[in-house]
């Protein structure tokens, strides 16, 4: 399977897992996000994801290769899906196999805050009073254009 | 000719996933930004949006020339 | 499935991750224990666990609890398999639901930890040049009698 | 009686996972773990086995009686 993949099918977790089984690694952490159906008082009906694609998958395999610099047994492997999904849904799948735990939690930690960081990758909230992308509406993250130094090479 | 991408609520504003634009010299993505906006009418947020050039991040004073391809790339929010 | 489970079969690491699907997950977070070939210049030909069954089972339950009052909102499945393993075969998978990431990440590094120090599973390693119980002869691991709090009620 | 149990290092050392013993008043952990090894020879690393009766765990000062099951846990190794 491919290891780093944007894919408007539903995610096989054993695939993701498959793809990171090595004889030595004794340690696979394996982070899936689902869709939730409450944030507080506000009920989602389902989401809709959109990407750019072939730069996001690009920067998936950076998230891989950032990893493999940080810890170098580590392999990685991470499928998010884009389109429409409903609640309970898989959104995004990250494994990540180290010869000892430690490394496996952190480097799959490590994944999904940088998906959260760099990935084009974005999500609109069906709720079910209304709908919103969310990332600029919420204010909780912004990149002024003067501190992209974690995105440019 | 500069192709352009916006995604999410860009596009949503402007009604358009892309632009196109002709150019007759090297450019700035900041200086993309205003003729995108010439065009298409202002794009609340944009100033927040990451910045890439052929599917590469660069800062607003990347350089750009005909055939590049220049995306708006607001707060992501997957995972 | 049941939620806590020694068991002689192969683990399925999917049945684990759905019994702790709920809607209000947004975050799983699952480990899963391979065997190894390599630690350090040892190279190992097979495993062998054993467990005091029953036993092990209520503690795995237990520890389920001790995560439910740490991060109430978590469900935990943990299965644990004994017998003859072989190289990259599962030996636990352990699956945290919560509804945000942070929690799952805690949750499941916190339930593998315990497994470490309460649950009554013992490995014994084949090596390619000889077989040790893996625990007492390491020294690595000691609980002198005066200390056993973190296990007595 | 009383029903001993033993796993792993000390099983192998014991050559039984099982041991019963007759007793006629109630009596301590460590009481018991003496009685066993003097039916079954001395145990290296006993002392630092966990201690469970009737599959909890319990401090070395813990009462045992008649029908109980004692088990004998060297450093777990599990995961």
């Amino acid at each position: 399977m491919k290891k780093y993949k944007i894919t408007t099918e539903p995610i096989n977790n054993q695939d993701v897992i498959d793809s990171v089984v090595h004889q030595n690694a004794g340690a696979i952490s394996v982070f899936i996000g689902t869709v939730r159906e409450m944030t507080g008082q506000k009920q989602t009906k389902f989401l809709h994801y959109e990407a750019y694609v072939p730069m996001a998958e690009k920067q998936l395999e950076r998230i891989g290769m950032e990893i493999q610099e940080k810890w170098p047994s580590a392999i990685t492997a991470i499928s998010h899906r884009i389109g429409t999904l409903q609640i309970s849904d898989i959104a995004v799948a990250i494994a990540v196999s180290t010869p000892h735990r430690q490394d496996a939690f952190e480097a799959s930690r490590y994944a999904i805050e940088r998906i959260k960081e760099i990935v084009p990758i974005w999500k609109k909230e069906h709720y079910t009073d209304g709908e919103e992308w969310i990332g600029n509406q919420q204010g909780t993250k912004t990149y002024p254009a003067g501190h992209p130094e974690e995105v440019v090479k | 000719m500069i192709n352009i991408l916006l995604f999410a609520n860009l596009a949503q504003q402007a009604e358009t996933e892309k632009v196109s634009i002709e150019v007759n010299s090297a450019l700035s993505v900041k200086e993309v930004r205003t003729l995108l906006q010439q065009k298409v009418g202002k794009l609340t947020g944009i100033e927040n949006a990451l910045l890439a050039v052929n599917e590469e991040y660069v800062e607003l004073t990347g350089q750009v020339k005909d055939g590049d391809t220049v995306a708006f790339i607001p707060p992501v929010s997957g995972g």
